[in-house]
Protein backbone atom coordinates (compact mmCIF):
# COMPACT_ATOMS: atom_id res chain seq x y z
CA UNK A 1 0.00 0.00 0.00
CA UNK A 2 1.09 3.67 -0.95
CA UNK A 3 2.76 5.45 1.44
CA UNK A 4 2.24 9.48 1.50
CA UNK A 5 2.95 12.39 3.84
CA UNK A 6 2.32 15.65 4.00
CA UNK A 7 4.32 17.80 6.29
CA UNK A 8 6.44 20.68 7.31
CA UNK A 9 9.26 18.56 8.23
CA UNK A 10 12.25 17.48 5.46
CA UNK A 11 12.61 14.32 3.97
CA UNK A 12 15.83 12.15 3.23
CA UNK A 13 15.33 10.65 0.33
CA UNK A 14 18.56 7.96 0.64
CA UNK A 15 15.30 7.16 4.12
CA UNK A 16 13.19 7.24 1.91
CA UNK A 17 14.25 5.15 -0.91
CA UNK A 18 15.57 2.66 1.27
CA UNK A 19 12.23 2.15 2.77
CA UNK A 20 10.47 1.60 -0.79
CA UNK A 21 13.26 -0.75 -1.43
CA UNK A 22 12.85 -2.61 1.56
CA UNK A 23 8.95 -2.79 1.07
CA UNK A 24 9.26 -3.73 -2.88
CA UNK A 25 10.89 -7.55 -3.02
CA UNK A 26 10.22 -7.80 -6.16
CA UNK A 27 11.51 -4.33 -7.87
CA UNK A 28 13.98 -4.11 -10.63
CA UNK A 29 13.37 -0.67 -11.10
CA UNK A 30 12.91 2.11 -8.82
CA UNK A 31 12.03 5.81 -10.17
CA UNK A 32 12.37 8.85 -8.26
CA UNK A 33 11.92 12.19 -8.91
CA UNK A 34 12.47 15.64 -6.16
CA UNK A 35 11.69 18.93 -6.12
CA UNK A 36 13.73 21.92 -5.03
CA UNK A 37 13.04 25.43 -4.24
CA UNK A 38 14.54 27.86 -7.16
CA UNK A 39 16.68 30.40 -5.92
CA UNK A 40 15.30 32.69 -8.84
CA UNK A 41 12.18 32.57 -10.76
CA UNK A 42 12.40 34.99 -14.61
CA UNK A 43 15.60 36.03 -13.11
CA UNK A 44 13.96 37.66 -9.82
CA UNK A 45 16.22 36.50 -6.55
CA UNK A 46 13.95 34.51 -4.31
CA UNK A 47 14.33 34.43 -0.85
CA UNK A 48 11.31 31.85 0.18
CA UNK A 49 8.48 30.23 -0.66
CA UNK A 50 5.32 29.29 1.58
CA UNK A 51 3.41 26.47 0.43
CA UNK A 52 -0.32 26.65 1.94
CA UNK A 53 -2.90 23.30 1.63
CA UNK A 54 -5.90 21.83 2.16
CA UNK A 55 -5.67 20.10 5.79
CA UNK A 56 -7.29 16.96 5.51
CA UNK A 57 -8.86 17.09 1.64
CA UNK A 58 -4.98 17.57 0.91
CA UNK A 59 -3.73 13.58 2.62
CA UNK A 60 -6.92 12.38 0.72
CA UNK A 61 -5.91 13.60 -2.71
CA UNK A 62 -2.65 12.70 -2.76
CA UNK A 63 -3.15 9.26 -1.09
CA UNK A 64 -6.14 8.53 -3.88
CA UNK A 65 -3.24 9.53 -6.79
CA UNK A 66 -0.80 7.21 -5.65
CA UNK A 67 -3.04 4.45 -5.09
CA UNK A 68 -3.85 5.29 -8.67
CA UNK A 69 -0.38 5.12 -9.58
CA UNK A 70 -0.02 1.44 -7.97
CA UNK A 71 -3.33 0.45 -9.25
CA UNK A 72 -2.29 1.43 -13.18
CA UNK A 73 1.24 -0.64 -12.96
CA UNK A 74 0.58 -2.81 -10.60
CA UNK A 75 2.99 -4.51 -9.08
CA UNK A 76 3.66 -0.74 -8.48
CA UNK A 77 5.00 0.51 -5.08
CA UNK A 78 4.87 4.14 -4.55
CA UNK A 79 5.98 6.65 -1.92
CA UNK A 80 5.08 10.38 -1.97
CA UNK A 81 6.38 12.78 0.93
CA UNK A 82 4.89 16.52 0.16
CA UNK A 83 6.16 19.22 2.22
CA UNK A 84 3.85 22.67 3.39
CA UNK A 85 5.28 25.88 4.88
CA UNK A 86 7.95 28.13 4.42
CA UNK A 87 10.89 26.88 2.61
CA UNK A 88 14.21 28.48 1.10
CA UNK A 89 16.03 27.84 -1.67
CA UNK A 90 17.65 24.34 -2.39
CA UNK A 91 15.27 23.09 0.09
CA UNK A 92 13.25 20.04 -1.12
CA UNK A 93 9.55 20.06 -1.76
CA UNK A 94 8.24 17.24 -2.88
CA UNK A 95 9.52 13.29 -2.89
CA UNK A 96 7.94 10.74 -5.70
CA UNK A 97 9.00 7.59 -5.38
CA UNK A 98 7.73 4.36 -7.66
CA UNK A 99 9.53 1.12 -7.69
CA UNK A 100 7.99 -1.53 -10.32
CA UNK A 101 9.79 -4.83 -11.90
CA UNK A 102 10.73 -2.98 -14.96
CA UNK A 103 12.24 0.39 -15.48
CA UNK A 104 9.32 1.64 -18.04
CA UNK A 105 6.59 1.15 -15.33
CA UNK A 106 8.83 2.47 -12.54
CA UNK A 107 9.62 5.59 -14.64
CA UNK A 108 5.94 5.88 -15.89
CA UNK A 109 4.64 6.05 -12.71
CA UNK A 110 6.97 8.22 -11.63
CA UNK A 111 6.01 11.00 -14.52
CA UNK A 112 2.21 10.66 -13.72
CA UNK A 113 2.71 10.88 -9.89
CA UNK A 114 4.24 14.06 -10.08
CA UNK A 115 2.15 15.55 -13.35
CA UNK A 116 -1.10 14.39 -11.25
CA UNK A 117 0.35 15.93 -7.91
CA UNK A 118 0.87 19.14 -9.64
CA UNK A 119 -2.95 19.29 -10.76
CA UNK A 120 -5.12 17.51 -8.72
CA UNK A 121 -3.65 18.43 -5.11
CA UNK A 122 -4.71 20.94 -3.10
CA UNK A 123 -1.19 22.53 -2.82
CA UNK A 124 -0.71 26.63 -3.56
CA UNK A 125 2.70 28.24 -3.77
CA UNK A 126 3.44 31.46 -2.72
CA UNK A 127 6.78 32.90 -4.01
CA UNK A 128 8.78 35.88 -1.74
CA UNK A 129 11.21 37.90 -3.83
CA UNK A 130 14.22 39.71 -2.69
CA UNK A 131 12.76 42.88 -2.97
CA UNK A 132 9.72 42.20 -0.52
CA UNK A 133 7.44 40.92 -2.68
CA UNK A 134 5.23 37.94 -2.89
CA UNK A 135 3.19 36.55 -5.86
CA UNK A 136 1.11 33.25 -5.97
CA UNK A 137 2.29 30.55 -8.50
CA UNK A 138 0.03 31.02 -11.70
CA UNK A 139 -1.29 27.16 -12.63
CA UNK A 140 1.01 26.20 -15.94
CA UNK A 141 -1.20 25.62 -19.24
CA UNK A 142 1.74 23.08 -19.64
CA UNK A 143 0.71 21.28 -16.29
CA UNK A 144 -2.38 20.65 -17.42
CA UNK A 145 -1.47 19.41 -20.43
CA UNK A 146 0.74 16.76 -18.72
CA UNK A 147 -1.40 15.96 -16.74
CA UNK A 148 -4.15 15.11 -19.45
CA UNK A 149 -1.60 12.78 -21.17
CA UNK A 150 -2.56 10.39 -18.41
CA UNK A 151 -6.39 10.14 -18.69
CA UNK B 1 -25.88 26.37 6.98
CA UNK B 2 -22.44 25.72 5.10
CA UNK B 3 -18.70 26.21 6.26
CA UNK B 4 -16.79 27.79 3.62
CA UNK B 5 -13.04 27.51 3.22
CA UNK B 6 -10.90 29.73 1.22
CA UNK B 7 -7.20 29.61 0.16
CA UNK B 8 -4.60 31.16 -1.13
CA UNK B 9 -5.32 34.23 -2.80
CA UNK B 10 -8.92 33.84 -2.35
CA UNK B 11 -8.54 33.67 1.38
CA UNK B 12 -5.96 36.74 1.39
CA UNK B 13 -9.15 38.70 -0.76
CA UNK B 14 -11.65 37.40 1.45
CA UNK B 15 -9.76 38.19 4.70
CA UNK B 16 -9.85 35.14 6.11
CA UNK B 17 -10.01 31.33 5.66
CA UNK B 18 -13.35 30.14 7.10
CA UNK B 19 -16.96 31.40 7.49
CA UNK B 20 -20.11 29.84 8.52
CA UNK B 21 -23.65 30.93 6.08
CA UNK B 22 -26.98 30.19 5.94
CA UNK B 23 -27.92 30.13 2.72
CA UNK B 24 -31.47 31.26 1.17
CA UNK B 25 -33.38 27.97 -0.53
CA UNK B 26 -32.39 29.62 -3.86
CA UNK B 27 -28.99 28.50 -3.62
CA UNK B 28 -28.69 24.97 -4.05
CA UNK B 29 -25.28 24.62 -6.06
CA UNK B 30 -21.66 25.64 -6.26
CA UNK B 31 -21.75 27.88 -8.59
CA UNK B 32 -25.04 29.49 -7.51
CA UNK B 33 -23.32 29.96 -4.12
CA UNK B 34 -20.49 31.18 -5.74
CA UNK B 35 -22.81 34.07 -7.55
CA UNK B 36 -24.61 34.83 -4.14
CA UNK B 37 -21.40 35.05 -2.07
CA UNK B 38 -20.28 38.02 -4.71
CA UNK B 39 -23.26 39.47 -4.31
CA UNK B 40 -23.04 39.76 -0.69
CA UNK B 41 -20.64 42.22 -0.17
CA UNK B 42 -18.25 44.41 -1.96
CA UNK B 43 -14.91 42.19 -0.27
CA UNK B 44 -16.59 38.76 -1.34
CA UNK B 45 -17.75 40.78 -4.74
CA UNK B 46 -13.77 41.44 -5.25
CA UNK B 47 -12.67 38.01 -4.52
CA UNK B 48 -15.22 35.95 -6.50
CA UNK B 49 -15.04 39.24 -9.80
CA UNK B 50 -13.66 36.18 -12.13
CA UNK B 51 -15.15 33.23 -11.24
CA UNK B 52 -13.31 31.53 -13.77
CA UNK B 53 -10.01 31.38 -11.79
CA UNK B 54 -11.50 29.73 -8.77
CA UNK B 55 -12.00 25.87 -8.02
CA UNK B 56 -13.77 24.54 -5.52
CA UNK B 57 -14.20 21.36 -3.56
CA UNK B 58 -17.49 20.27 -1.62
CA UNK B 59 -16.28 17.73 1.67
CA UNK B 60 -12.84 17.36 0.79
CA UNK B 61 -13.55 16.34 -3.30
CA UNK B 62 -13.42 18.75 -5.95
CA UNK B 63 -16.49 19.98 -7.31
CA UNK B 64 -17.86 21.45 -10.85
CA UNK B 65 -20.70 24.70 -10.61
CA UNK B 66 -23.22 22.24 -11.05
CA UNK B 67 -22.73 20.24 -8.18
CA UNK B 68 -25.14 20.15 -5.41
CA UNK B 69 -24.89 21.76 -1.77
CA UNK B 70 -26.50 20.04 1.07
CA UNK B 71 -27.29 21.44 4.93
CA UNK B 72 -23.77 20.80 6.96
CA UNK B 73 -21.87 20.44 3.41
CA UNK B 74 -18.17 22.01 3.88
CA UNK B 75 -17.76 24.22 0.90
CA UNK B 76 -14.05 25.18 0.06
CA UNK B 77 -12.98 27.76 -3.07
CA UNK B 78 -9.32 28.58 -4.14
CA UNK B 79 -7.08 29.21 -6.96
CA UNK B 80 -5.96 26.58 -9.42
CA UNK B 81 -3.60 24.34 -7.36
CA UNK B 82 0.01 24.74 -7.81
CA UNK B 83 1.85 22.31 -5.86
CA UNK B 84 3.94 19.29 -6.67
CA UNK C 1 30.40 18.55 -15.92
CA UNK C 2 29.12 15.38 -15.62
CA UNK C 3 29.89 12.41 -12.51
CA UNK C 4 30.20 9.09 -13.77
CA UNK C 5 31.99 6.06 -11.92
CA UNK C 6 32.12 2.41 -13.12
CA UNK C 7 32.97 0.52 -9.56
CA UNK C 8 31.99 -3.01 -7.50
CA UNK C 9 31.49 -0.82 -5.00
CA UNK C 10 28.10 -0.18 -3.78
CA UNK C 11 26.38 3.27 -3.44
CA UNK C 12 24.03 5.46 -1.32
CA UNK C 13 21.56 6.90 -2.82
CA UNK C 14 20.92 9.59 -0.52
CA UNK C 15 24.45 10.64 -0.78
CA UNK C 16 24.59 11.03 -4.26
CA UNK C 17 21.47 12.57 -4.17
CA UNK C 18 22.95 15.53 -1.81
CA UNK C 19 25.77 15.73 -4.10
CA UNK C 20 24.10 16.68 -7.11
CA UNK C 21 21.46 18.90 -5.25
CA UNK C 22 24.60 20.70 -3.97
CA UNK C 23 26.09 20.75 -7.60
CA UNK C 24 22.93 21.94 -9.08
CA UNK C 25 22.77 25.35 -8.13
CA UNK C 26 19.77 26.56 -10.46
CA UNK C 27 17.73 23.08 -10.62
CA UNK C 28 13.97 22.62 -9.40
CA UNK C 29 13.72 19.02 -9.91
CA UNK C 30 15.82 16.24 -9.74
CA UNK C 31 15.33 12.75 -11.32
CA UNK C 32 16.56 9.38 -10.45
CA UNK C 33 16.41 5.85 -11.19
CA UNK C 34 18.39 2.82 -9.93
CA UNK C 35 18.38 -0.27 -10.84
CA UNK C 36 18.21 -3.33 -8.69
CA UNK C 37 18.80 -6.93 -8.75
CA UNK C 38 15.62 -8.69 -9.14
CA UNK C 39 15.31 -12.39 -6.77
CA UNK C 40 13.66 -13.88 -9.75
CA UNK C 41 13.21 -13.71 -14.07
CA UNK C 42 10.38 -15.81 -15.21
CA UNK C 43 9.44 -17.45 -12.20
CA UNK C 44 13.13 -18.81 -12.03
CA UNK C 45 14.73 -18.27 -8.26
CA UNK C 46 18.38 -15.59 -9.01
CA UNK C 47 20.91 -16.25 -6.66
CA UNK C 48 23.04 -13.40 -7.95
CA UNK C 49 23.90 -11.89 -11.32
CA UNK C 50 27.65 -10.61 -12.65
CA UNK C 51 27.93 -7.97 -14.18
CA UNK C 52 31.11 -7.58 -16.61
CA UNK C 53 32.59 -4.75 -18.37
CA UNK C 54 34.90 -3.45 -20.77
CA UNK C 55 37.49 -1.64 -18.38
CA UNK C 56 38.59 2.08 -20.17
CA UNK C 57 35.75 1.72 -23.01
CA UNK C 58 33.29 1.25 -20.56
CA UNK C 59 33.88 4.86 -17.98
CA UNK C 60 34.18 6.54 -21.93
CA UNK C 61 31.15 5.48 -22.91
CA UNK C 62 29.18 5.89 -19.53
CA UNK C 63 30.55 10.08 -19.81
CA UNK C 64 29.53 10.11 -23.43
CA UNK C 65 25.94 9.21 -22.98
CA UNK C 66 26.34 11.77 -19.20
CA UNK C 67 27.92 14.37 -21.24
CA UNK C 68 25.02 14.01 -24.01
CA UNK C 69 22.51 14.18 -21.72
CA UNK C 70 23.68 17.39 -19.99
CA UNK C 71 23.94 19.12 -24.04
CA UNK C 72 20.45 18.09 -25.23
CA UNK C 73 18.72 19.43 -21.42
CA UNK C 74 21.58 22.21 -20.90
CA UNK C 75 21.28 23.29 -18.32
CA UNK C 76 21.53 20.21 -16.85
CA UNK C 77 23.30 18.42 -14.31
CA UNK C 78 24.04 14.33 -14.68
CA UNK C 79 25.27 11.81 -12.08
CA UNK C 80 25.73 7.99 -13.04
CA UNK C 81 26.84 5.47 -11.12
CA UNK C 82 27.15 1.84 -12.46
CA UNK C 83 28.33 -1.52 -10.47
CA UNK C 84 30.21 -4.00 -11.90
CA UNK C 85 31.08 -7.51 -10.43
CA UNK C 86 28.72 -9.91 -8.51
CA UNK C 87 25.86 -8.55 -7.11
CA UNK C 88 22.82 -10.35 -5.14
CA UNK C 89 19.29 -9.90 -5.39
CA UNK C 90 17.94 -6.58 -3.81
CA UNK C 91 21.26 -5.01 -4.48
CA UNK C 92 21.87 -1.21 -6.14
CA UNK C 93 23.17 -2.06 -10.27
CA UNK C 94 22.81 1.36 -11.55
CA UNK C 95 21.93 4.87 -10.35
CA UNK C 96 21.22 7.46 -12.47
CA UNK C 97 20.66 11.30 -11.58
CA UNK C 98 19.65 14.21 -13.84
CA UNK C 99 18.78 17.84 -12.35
CA UNK C 100 17.17 20.31 -14.41
CA UNK C 101 15.16 23.50 -13.88
CA UNK C 102 11.92 21.99 -14.37
CA UNK C 103 10.87 18.63 -13.58
CA UNK C 104 9.95 17.68 -17.72
CA UNK C 105 13.83 17.92 -18.64
CA UNK C 106 14.97 16.11 -15.27
CA UNK C 107 12.78 13.14 -16.18
CA UNK C 108 13.35 13.44 -19.80
CA UNK C 109 16.88 13.25 -19.21
CA UNK C 110 16.60 10.69 -16.54
CA UNK C 111 15.03 8.26 -18.89
CA UNK C 112 17.52 8.94 -21.50
CA UNK C 113 20.44 8.27 -19.42
CA UNK C 114 18.82 4.67 -18.76
CA UNK C 115 17.35 3.94 -21.95
CA UNK C 116 21.59 4.52 -23.82
CA UNK C 117 22.68 3.30 -20.52
CA UNK C 118 21.39 0.12 -21.26
CA UNK C 119 22.03 -0.12 -25.08
CA UNK C 120 25.02 2.06 -25.82
CA UNK C 121 27.34 1.14 -22.52
CA UNK C 122 29.69 -2.05 -23.00
CA UNK C 123 28.14 -3.78 -19.77
CA UNK C 124 26.71 -7.77 -20.05
CA UNK C 125 24.58 -9.15 -17.32
CA UNK C 126 24.76 -12.92 -16.54
CA UNK C 127 22.03 -14.41 -13.92
CA UNK C 128 22.89 -17.22 -11.80
CA UNK C 129 19.65 -19.24 -11.14
CA UNK C 130 18.98 -21.06 -8.14
CA UNK C 131 19.27 -24.43 -9.91
CA UNK C 132 22.58 -23.63 -10.11
CA UNK C 133 22.45 -22.83 -14.09
CA UNK C 134 23.55 -19.38 -15.53
CA UNK C 135 22.58 -17.76 -18.52
CA UNK C 136 23.58 -14.17 -19.97
CA UNK C 137 20.80 -12.06 -20.12
CA UNK C 138 20.03 -11.39 -24.22
CA UNK C 139 18.82 -8.07 -25.61
CA UNK C 140 15.72 -6.90 -25.63
CA UNK C 141 14.30 -5.76 -28.66
CA UNK C 142 12.06 -3.21 -26.47
CA UNK C 143 15.41 -1.43 -25.21
CA UNK C 144 16.70 -1.29 -28.83
CA UNK C 145 13.10 0.75 -29.43
CA UNK C 146 13.36 2.51 -26.06
CA UNK C 147 16.82 4.03 -27.01
CA UNK C 148 15.25 5.07 -30.63
CA UNK C 149 13.80 7.54 -29.20
CA UNK C 150 16.28 9.62 -28.48
CA UNK C 151 17.86 9.20 -32.03
CA UNK D 1 49.43 -6.89 -35.00
CA UNK D 2 46.10 -6.48 -33.50
CA UNK D 3 45.00 -7.35 -29.91
CA UNK D 4 41.90 -8.90 -29.28
CA UNK D 5 39.01 -8.74 -26.73
CA UNK D 6 36.33 -10.90 -25.55
CA UNK D 7 33.59 -10.25 -23.63
CA UNK D 8 30.35 -12.58 -21.68
CA UNK D 9 29.50 -15.30 -23.52
CA UNK D 10 32.06 -14.92 -26.47
CA UNK D 11 35.03 -14.53 -24.04
CA UNK D 12 33.68 -18.06 -22.52
CA UNK D 13 33.06 -19.92 -26.33
CA UNK D 14 36.51 -18.75 -27.19
CA UNK D 15 38.20 -19.92 -23.76
CA UNK D 16 39.83 -16.45 -22.99
CA UNK D 17 39.50 -12.96 -22.66
CA UNK D 18 42.70 -11.62 -24.95
CA UNK D 19 44.77 -12.69 -27.56
CA UNK D 20 47.33 -10.86 -30.45
CA UNK D 21 46.74 -12.08 -33.71
CA UNK D 22 49.31 -11.32 -36.66
CA UNK D 23 46.74 -10.39 -39.66
CA UNK D 24 47.11 -11.49 -43.53
CA UNK D 25 47.21 -8.17 -46.11
CA UNK D 26 43.75 -9.33 -47.29
CA UNK D 27 42.16 -8.85 -43.64
CA UNK D 28 41.00 -5.55 -43.57
CA UNK D 29 38.04 -4.68 -41.95
CA UNK D 30 36.04 -5.84 -38.66
CA UNK D 31 34.01 -8.26 -40.94
CA UNK D 32 36.52 -9.75 -43.02
CA UNK D 33 38.44 -10.01 -39.89
CA UNK D 34 35.24 -11.95 -38.50
CA UNK D 35 35.36 -14.21 -40.84
CA UNK D 36 38.92 -15.13 -40.84
CA UNK D 37 38.78 -15.76 -37.34
CA UNK D 38 35.73 -17.94 -37.61
CA UNK D 39 38.05 -19.86 -40.21
CA UNK D 40 40.51 -19.85 -38.60
CA UNK D 41 39.64 -23.30 -35.77
CA UNK D 42 36.74 -24.94 -34.47
CA UNK D 43 36.89 -23.36 -31.59
CA UNK D 44 36.81 -19.75 -33.19
CA UNK D 45 34.52 -21.21 -35.81
CA UNK D 46 32.24 -22.62 -32.84
CA UNK D 47 32.28 -18.91 -31.45
CA UNK D 48 31.91 -16.85 -34.24
CA UNK D 49 29.47 -19.05 -35.99
CA UNK D 50 26.41 -16.40 -35.62
CA UNK D 51 28.19 -13.04 -36.59
CA UNK D 52 24.72 -11.35 -36.39
CA UNK D 53 25.12 -12.02 -32.69
CA UNK D 54 28.23 -10.40 -32.31
CA UNK D 55 29.17 -6.75 -32.01
CA UNK D 56 32.40 -4.80 -32.21
CA UNK D 57 34.73 -2.00 -31.02
CA UNK D 58 37.70 -0.86 -32.54
CA UNK D 59 40.00 1.35 -29.88
CA UNK D 60 37.23 1.20 -27.66
CA UNK D 61 34.81 2.90 -30.23
CA UNK D 62 31.36 0.72 -31.44
CA UNK D 63 32.57 -0.85 -35.02
CA UNK D 64 30.94 -1.73 -37.88
CA UNK D 65 31.96 -4.57 -39.98
CA UNK D 66 33.20 -2.01 -42.58
CA UNK D 67 35.09 -0.21 -39.69
CA UNK D 68 39.01 -0.62 -41.40
CA UNK D 69 41.58 -2.09 -39.27
CA UNK D 70 45.78 -0.65 -38.73
CA UNK D 71 48.31 -2.29 -37.33
CA UNK D 72 47.95 -1.85 -33.42
CA UNK D 73 44.53 -1.84 -32.95
CA UNK D 74 42.60 -3.29 -30.02
CA UNK D 75 39.24 -4.97 -31.23
CA UNK D 76 36.97 -6.38 -29.09
CA UNK D 77 34.09 -8.80 -30.18
CA UNK D 78 31.31 -9.20 -27.77
CA UNK D 79 27.11 -9.78 -27.73
CA UNK D 80 25.02 -7.07 -27.44
CA UNK D 81 25.27 -5.02 -24.21
CA UNK D 82 22.68 -5.51 -21.60
CA UNK D 83 23.59 -3.06 -18.29
CA UNK D 84 21.34 -0.73 -17.06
Amino acid sequence: MAYVAVQEADFEPGAEIARLTEQAGGAGGIGCFIGVVRGEVGNRAITAMTLEHYPGMTERAVRVIAEEAERRWDPCWVRVVHRVGRLTPGEHIVLVLAAAPHREPALAATGFLIDWLKTKAPFWKKEHFADGSTAWVEARAEDAKAAARWG
Amino acid sequence: MLRLLYFAWLRERVGHSEEEVVLPSSVRTVGELMRWLAARDTVHGAAFAKPGLIRAAVNQEFAGPETELSDGDEVAFFPPVTGG
